[in-house]
């Protein structure tokens, strides 16, 4: 490896949890460039807001629950968190309803943490 | 300039491998530079070795291993997408007592580390998918 | 002939309104995969017809940590009875 | 009551594979009968015996494998989706020169002939993409 | 093979062409349910109905110009092509914009064609 | 800070809704793939904002018998424009 600066990578998870991979893609990639001492900014938008229900339980589809690594986060060095307000309200859920507990945001705060990135994995 | 790529699509199912191919090639025939190609999830597809395509089709594989041998390339696969797809290097194969290599010789089983430190070393990422 | 669909992404899809209007009377739409969060919202849930019997999985909706409890309309069968109600329907139709 | 699944999806990228394997262990636990497996465009990826996963993960392709020989169904890929992902059987290998086999000996490489046959031949037929 | 009666499949193409390969996919079924002489049934419906857009030319990406197989589909044995009027009239299109007449259809009229159909192959 | 935004499935995806709240004044999109229906679309066109530049890969639109003159709004490009607008922009954002 080159020299490794510190620099701000944004993740933007938009999907559903299960039915695809991505939200796991997403979720290793931000681990990884927080073991790699990244900033990393974690975005839950559209769909992504689902991975945070409360009461996932995925052994019945033989899979890993991502609810229950999501509580865990902060533990991981990923601490700025942020959910789409819009995206929580149009889905008839309140962050009461999330395993943890992001920063509700809207489009123009978003458009901050966007502009501060130097890279954006958007899933 | 600096790129890196990252492809997480399969050959033929999507456009988006394809869409890939066309950009790399295309940036390195400007006189740009690819960091490191780097393929994650079903993207990893795009390294096997063994595939063969109907001569009026193209072999987007075999495209792939012939630009990173053209330029010599970085060509990085994420480690626990390939290994679940079938895709292994000698090491791998060994390790999983498997008798089979199907991972083009042009490409390297990489951990998500190696695509962090492109992020940070590129000028540019773009994401296929 | 009664066909049981089976719709498999989420509402984001809008799969549910491609295929109600090839949908009859008597047949069935039964909700898999990402699929299962149109059981979760309550807007949608009142655009469910009474003259199709409608399901949910209950391995998908457990998994994604949606509550039974919410869904009226809505039979929550097991991969058992989902094997059964492709015999009680005369052919399958998937959506995704 | 006899089955066709054909399966459009590749494991792990999304859940219709796992669903449909799901789907067919239930179904010949409760007596039914599977007319045909028919792998179908990135669901031949289905059927890669090279693959291995992690031991707390499910692996997919050894899954589908094992089903197959303990109810000895008859499990088809379409040929014209297997050779351009890298799936072969010797006659394929030795076909197109490959030095390597990557098709599991309880599949079949097959054409699209076989699925239609299927349909005719079976009760019901189930896509899982 | 077994027996082959003379059974009717409706193939229903949904997609848009070259960005996925679900309408080559539905296609080659088709095609190999005509040449074993069974009753086919080919609806375009929503994005499917790119497929029969005009001057189609995939050179350019290196793929088969689906569009040129299109305007032969009764060459192949199939003629009862049906395509949904809501989905063209929403992406203001008209048959005139296409490479074939296709019957014009609506939901009711595509509900008899399912029900008579033994097998729906839905890409 | 410029973005170029990337947004490669058909306008069946909403993908066009969901990218723009983060969009910027200045950024860029760039339609490639099915992405490129975006450019059929004339109620679409009337949406497009003038302090965004619009992109359709040209390779993309020749496909798919899409007409350019139809186009005003969005500048035609072909991969090598593509390659040099991914210069001028600061990064690229994918939807997909």
């Amino acid at each position: 490896m080159n020299k490794l600066q510190k620099q701000t990578f944004t993740f933007i998870s938009r999907t559903a949890p299960y039915g695809s991979n991505r939200p796991q893609l997403c979720l290793d990639t931000a681990l990884a460039a927080a073991v790699f001492e990244q900033q990393v900014n974690y975005v839950f938008m559209e769909d992504g807001v689902y991975q945070l229900l409360k009461n996932q339980d995925a052994k019945a589809i033989h899979t890993k629950t991502i609810g229950k690594t999501l509580e865990t986060l902060d533990l991981y060095g990923i601490e700025n968190t942020y959910v789409c307000n819009e995206s929580l309200e149009s889905r008839g859920l309140s962050l009461g309803d999330l395993v943890i507990k992001p920063k509700l945001t809207k489009g123009d705060e978003l458009k901050t943490v966007l502009n501060s990135s130097d890279t954006v994995i958007n899933l | 300039m600096k790129f890196t790529i990252v492809v997480y699509a399969a050959p033929y199912s999507s456009q988006a491998a394809a869409t890939a191919f066309n950009f790399s090639k295309t940036l390195l025939d400007e006189g740009h530079e690819i960091y490191r190609l780097f393929f994650f999830s079903d993207g990893a597809h795009n390294t096997n070795k063994i595939a063969r395509v109907p001569q009026d089709e193209i072999n987007l594989q075999a495209s792939w291993d012939e630009l990173i041998r053209d330029y010599d390339l970085d060509s990085a696969v994420c480690v626990s997408s390939a290994i679940k797809r079938g895709i292994v290097d000698e090491q791998e194969a060994e390790r999983h007592e498997l008798s089979t290599v199907s991972l083009f010789k042009s490409s390297e089983i990489a951990g998500l580390g190696q695509l962090i430190d492109a992020a940070i070393n590129s000028d540019r990422l773009l994401n296929f998918g | 002939m009664s066909t049981l669909h089976t719709i498999s992404k989420s509402p984001k899809s809008h799969l549910l309104r491609e295929c109600l209007p090839l949908v009859d009377k008597g047949d069935g739409i039964l909700f898999i995969e990402d699929g299962v969060y149109y059981c979760a919202n309550n807007k949608l849930s009142d655009d469910f017809e009474s003259d199709i019997t409608w399901y949910g999985l209950k391995e998908d909706l457990n998994a994604r940590g949606l509550e039974l409890d919410d869904i009226k309309a809505i039979q929550i069968i097991n991969y058992k009875n989902f094997v059964e109600i492709c015999e009680e329907f005369d052919k399958v139709i998937s959506w995704f």
